[in-house]
């Protein structure tokens, strides 16, 4: 019954029956032809080619971490289509309030792989995505950013403002209090927040089965009155009508939506990470299949959009990564007072002190070489 | 002026803020229509309309949390928490992102912010609403804590919170919250937050104390004065930062302190005044600085109390030891 | 769909649908014969008595308060039919983890009406239930009880022993995280835990409605996999049978199910609370019809199963309870020790130092009389 | 006796324990499969069943809530929680329920259980892994405190924390969790909890540090050695309740005290130290105890962390400092 919240699209997917809204299937044809969003050649390539470009600067963030040059890194691979369908929905005055797995929309929202680079080269100015409007830093104590979001969500009605929150959220964070009592307050406040829960099916290593024993992750947003849709994550059209509808609604003044997007972790957690300890091969190899670059490729060949000479772009694309890494790691700048300095608008004078004594430290330490 | 209680005047605070800045809302357990178990947003619902102070729904972290999220998008939200005892839901909010928000975004967003809550014991109440946790707040980087002893000081203090562009954990002694009556001026007025107030001026001991305890400590001096023992009391009003320059001057002049505080006494104010008394005046000190608080215990229930909470004459006791020694 | 997990009798009972489930109505009426549990004289007479001592003892309390002679008090009045089904529901070695509205079942497990006087006399010897089995002590950190209830429920399945867990939470208790999480992890976990939400309409001043935008509470159980069911919380065979059910659930392995109990708080939050000030008098005067005792008693009258001299009972409860509270009333003793001497199974020096040097403070004092 | 780093030595704990008895279960975010983040419950799954030990949902509060409530029905947890900034969802569970339920009954029901999490820095890792909480689980009466070293004393330590009936917070310095290796016998043995260790017997001046910090004051006190001052180094151990009869002995004997961790220093294991010192050994004090600690920042991120973590020079130029006061 709270399915007569929904937007009327969404009407026949149930989350309660274990739907699951789907446009293309694993080979690109489609299977839901009156849910195709009406997108131009021009956009569906953009989406490919921001799909490729965060699976190329994944790859090499993790060849650089392998390589030494940088720290444990989050890959995103896999869950490309989520993140370039919501980056593709987000405006310049919507919110982005992030976990730590969506680059993608990061990017689209006008955050640089050099700002990526930077943050797990163990800066923070990298997280802080300082220069990008409406973005909150990277935040990885899990399930606190929903609190935040809706809070936005909050400012944003009470201001009167045209203004989408966006946030996410792994399919583990469900579990975690933030998670469920971010909702609700969004259920009351009716605020404009979407919420994503990336369902790439683990935890780390554990998998959504022992995480909760919910017929699937949409149907909690019956626990809180707002309305939730389950979509098929790897399917890009699918995303993309997911968070049309869904900014739609909420700027029309409909509230908040929970959107369970159903992916695919391809890589590891992180560099430090070995999924082989815990699922097997087989079953990477059958979600490979439901890639959702090669899925769209093959819709786009298959309707003749494809136009993309790919290796000259992945070559490109290679070149303007490694220059932003490079100019990254350059960086080695970090003074004291990075360490000192943001923690208080005005620097109080205890503050002061240890870094005075810190640098008395340190200039005894210079006099003793 | 008018003559106010602290609530009185924490209120009054809330309405003259309220009342100038539309980008301040207002809200927590029970402060919208109720005006709050205590009755400090007492009237503010009925005065600036229920999108601007309310109730929210029971959960902590979200209310913190949330008030996060307006921090850094313009508002200026002040949020109350029903006792001190159900702060910690919220604290994985207080530590991990209110605290840090500014740092971890380097400055990009400002955390304008307070947190309000009645705390300490001595009124009869249940478990969790008789405790003191200042010191679990003053150690997280990236806050400021504030505890106000006086109406005056309290409006003043509230103003100044409010005002600030950091966030501000601001706790209310309940205690005395209608036991002084105070001539308060009605005009806007702010105090500066960091600094702690000489209330009076003595040269044999500090005593050094905050919220319900000054008032304690007060009778205890009265004592002391006529067993002939000139007691300094300083009223520490901000706890992080504490300010250092005042107990320096102090305790370098007297070389006694004794820190009275409700808290238990392990890892507390009064281990961080001992250590600043040391690092700040070490050469002056003629007797061990001590601490006068709670036990580490829970704090009993209310036929237990007696025990726990500090009165006058053990802080009489503790400034004859420290003088004697 | 998940009401496929639902026992038989509450098939007809979705929460999706906001069904309720009752048994009789506020005449007495019998509304669905086909559930109404077979109860022989006897028990009922014993349910009515029960729940009028309750009612009794609360009155009192609320007086003595009145009299300066008790600290705050959180009185029960008009949730006694959920108490007591619950109460003679629960088995001596079935777990009752209390939260501070629910005195008929602490009284029915064992605890005495003397320790409850304790408690709100400020000490800790009443709140605990001391010689109780399986009860704990009262906990008023509203939601952080639910995982208690759940811990007991794994040792309760880890051991193989024939024990149940009760719990108990209000309507705003539902918002709190630890709310969630706990029915959660009973999810997964498939806890035999019985998971009641009073919804007494009111957390203090905050009515439902602002508590959640969900259709009821029960619902809320989809979000955790787990059955639920909105039962009416003044109908007595209703929460009897609702308890009877959801106890031989939980015992034939079926797992955790979680009860929303409709009711509504007749009396105040507390006695420092004024309820004039958020909700009216006509609201108070409507529910007032729906108070479980009055229709309880109207059932057994027109069944003719009615054969208490109420008067004359409620003399003998008034005695028995007011030498009950005298007892407490004069139980003045609390020594130091039972400060310190609860905190750890073995001393530490450090807390001896303590008391040591408090015990000087108190020997100084006496010498100055 | 084998070769073991820390992590080895706490999985034997654990194992041995397992063994044993029954009525331990371990559980936590990634224990089972995975055998924890940092390997610490390898192979258990595989050796006590998946009902022993065991992956929970992603939920801190209630990983620490369950675990209380097993803990007063007959079982007693073992909970990992997966990093020290992840305790904080749980601070509420810790502080007003596992503290405190022994007291709160009164002592009917006990609660025995090890809430176990590494923590620290010098790690390279990103926010909310590098941070030194303990003081905030030490001002929680109820709780005790305990931090290891080195690999033998984190087994007898783990062993100890299993078998006492008072909740226990285990924390592990994750920086060496493998840096140390040690012979330590693979039999049973347990340490005393509450006890600190002298590491180094010295005349001049006592450092006090614990966990990771042991090895830098080591290579401090090789520095001051040459330079003739004769240190005297004490493991804490036991963060709550503090052994104040070592520190008492060694400040009489040597005058003078630093501590080093790597918390904030405000309101920390420091403040606490310095206060002890002052109670127990105020007139053999020749020099101010100082704290050289970290600072009441956010931990930073790896290319800022160089100016956190406390290096070995730093410690020597506080040795050296207050020897020459
Ligand atoms: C509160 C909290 N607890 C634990 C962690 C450690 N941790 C980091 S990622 C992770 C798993 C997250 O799983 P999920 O929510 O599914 O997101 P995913 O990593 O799959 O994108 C855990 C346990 C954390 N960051 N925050
Ligand atoms: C964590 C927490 N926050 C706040 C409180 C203060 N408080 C006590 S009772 C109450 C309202 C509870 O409402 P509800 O859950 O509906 O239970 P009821 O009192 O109606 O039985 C509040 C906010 C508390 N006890 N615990
Ligand atoms: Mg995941
Ligand atoms: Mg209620």
């Amino acid at each position: 019954m709270i399915q007569n919240d929904l937007p009327a699209v969404f009407r026949d997917f149930n989350p309660l029956e274990d739907k699951m809204l789907q446009v293309i299937d694993n080979e690109g044809n489609v299977v839901n032809k009156k849910l195709m969003p009406a997108l131009d050649d021009e956009t569906i390539i953009d989406a490919y080619k921001q799909m490729l470009y965060e699976r190329i600067a994944d790859e090499m963030a993790v060849s650089y971490q392998r390589q030494g040059r940088m720290y444990t890194y989050t890959p995103n691979i896999g869950q490309e289509a989520i993140h370039i369908a919501a980056g593709m929905n987000i405006r310049k005055e919507d919110w982005l309030v992030p976990a730590f797995r969506e680059m993608g929309t990061l990017l689209a929202k006008g955050g640089t792989m050099k700002e990526m680079f930077l943050f797990y080269l163990g800066n923070e100015h990298g997280g802080s995505f300082r220069n990008v409007r409406h973005v909150l830093p990277i935040a990885i104590s899990i399930g606190t950013q929903f609190h935040h979001a809706v809070g936005i969500g909050y400012s944003v009605k009470y201001q009167k403002k045209d203004e989408v929150v966006f946030t996410f959220i792994g399919d583990g964070g469900t579990s975690e209090g933030d998670f469920s009592e971010g909702l609700n307050f969004a259920g009351v406040w009716q605020v404009p927040v979407i919420f994503t829960i990336q369902n790439n099916q683990y935890a780390i290593s554990v998998p959504v089965k022992a995480q909760t024993n919910s017929v699937n992750l949409a149907v909690k947003s019956v626990a809180f009155g707002i309305p939730g849709i389950k979509v098929d994550g790897n399917d890009f059209f699918a995303m993309y009508l997911a968070y049309k509808t869904a900014s739609e609604y909420a700027r029309s003044g409909g509230g908040a939506m929970l959107i369970e997007a159903f992916t695919y972790r391809l890589g590891a957690h992180t560099t430090s990470d070995d999924p082989s300890k815990y699922r097997k091969k087989e079953e990477e190899t059958m979600w490979g299949l439901t890639d959702p670059l090669i899925r769209l490729k093959r819709y786009m060949q298959s309707e003749g959009v494809w136009n993309i000479d790919e290796e000259k772009l992945i070559q490109e694309y290679k070149l303007q990564i490694d220059a932003q890494f490079v100019e990254a790691e350059n960086n080695k700048s970090y003074p004291v007072d990075d360490v000192f300095g943001h923690m208080y608008t005005d620097m109080p004078d205890e503050l002061k002190r240890q870094k005075m004594e810190y640098e008395q430290f340190l200039s005894w330490k210079e006099n003793r070489r | 002026m008018s003559v106010m209680t602290m609530v009185k005047a924490i209120n009054n605070a809330l309405d003259i803020k309220l009342n100038e800045d539309s980008s301040i809302v207002i809200y927590g357990e029970d402060v919208g229509v109720e005006g709050g178990v205590f009755r400090v947003t007492e009237g503010l619902q009925q005065k600036y309309g229920a999108n601007r102070v309310f109730d929210s729904p029971l959960a902590e972290s979200a209310i913190v949390g949330t008030a996060l999220g307006m921090a850094v998008s313009g508002l200026r939200p002040i949020v109350e928490l029903q006792f001190e005892g159900f702060t910690f839901p919220a604290f994985n909010q207080i530590l991990s992102n209110v605290a840090r928000m500014q740092n971890r975004s380097r400055g990009k967003f400002g955390v304008p912010m307070v947190i309000r809550f009645p705390y300490g014991g001595g009124v009869n109440a249940l478990e969790h609403h008789s405790d003191s946790p200042e010191a679990l707040f003053a150690h997280i980087p990236g806050l400021k804590v504030v505890i106000p002893s006086t109406p005056h000081d309290a409006k003043g203090m509230m103003i100044a919170a409010i005002e600030s562009s950091d966030p501000i954990i601001f706790m209310e002694p309940k205690r005395i919250y209608r036991a002084i009556k105070q001539e308060v001026s009605e005009e806007k007025f702010t105090l500066p937050l960091g600094k702690a107030k000489v209330v009076k001026e003595g040269t044999d001991i500090t005593v050094v104390a905050f919220g319900a305890m000054i008032r304690e400590c007060q009778k205890a001096i009265a004592v002391a004065q006529e067993a002939g023992i000139s007691v300094e009391l300083i009223d520490l009003r901000s706890i992080y930062p504490i300010d250092r320059e005042t107990i320096r001057n102090s305790v370098r002049k007297t070389g006694r302190m004794i820190v009275v505080a409700e808290a238990h006494e392990s890892f507390s104010v009064g281990s961080e005044l001992i250590a600043v008394a040391n690092e700040e005046a070490f050469l002056y000190l003629e007797a061990p600085p001590r601490r006068v608080m709670g036990f580490d215990t829970i704090v009993p229930l209310a036929q237990g109390e007696k025990y726990y909470i500090i009165s006058p004459d053990r802080i009489f006791y503790e400034i004859e030891k420290s003088v004697k020694f």
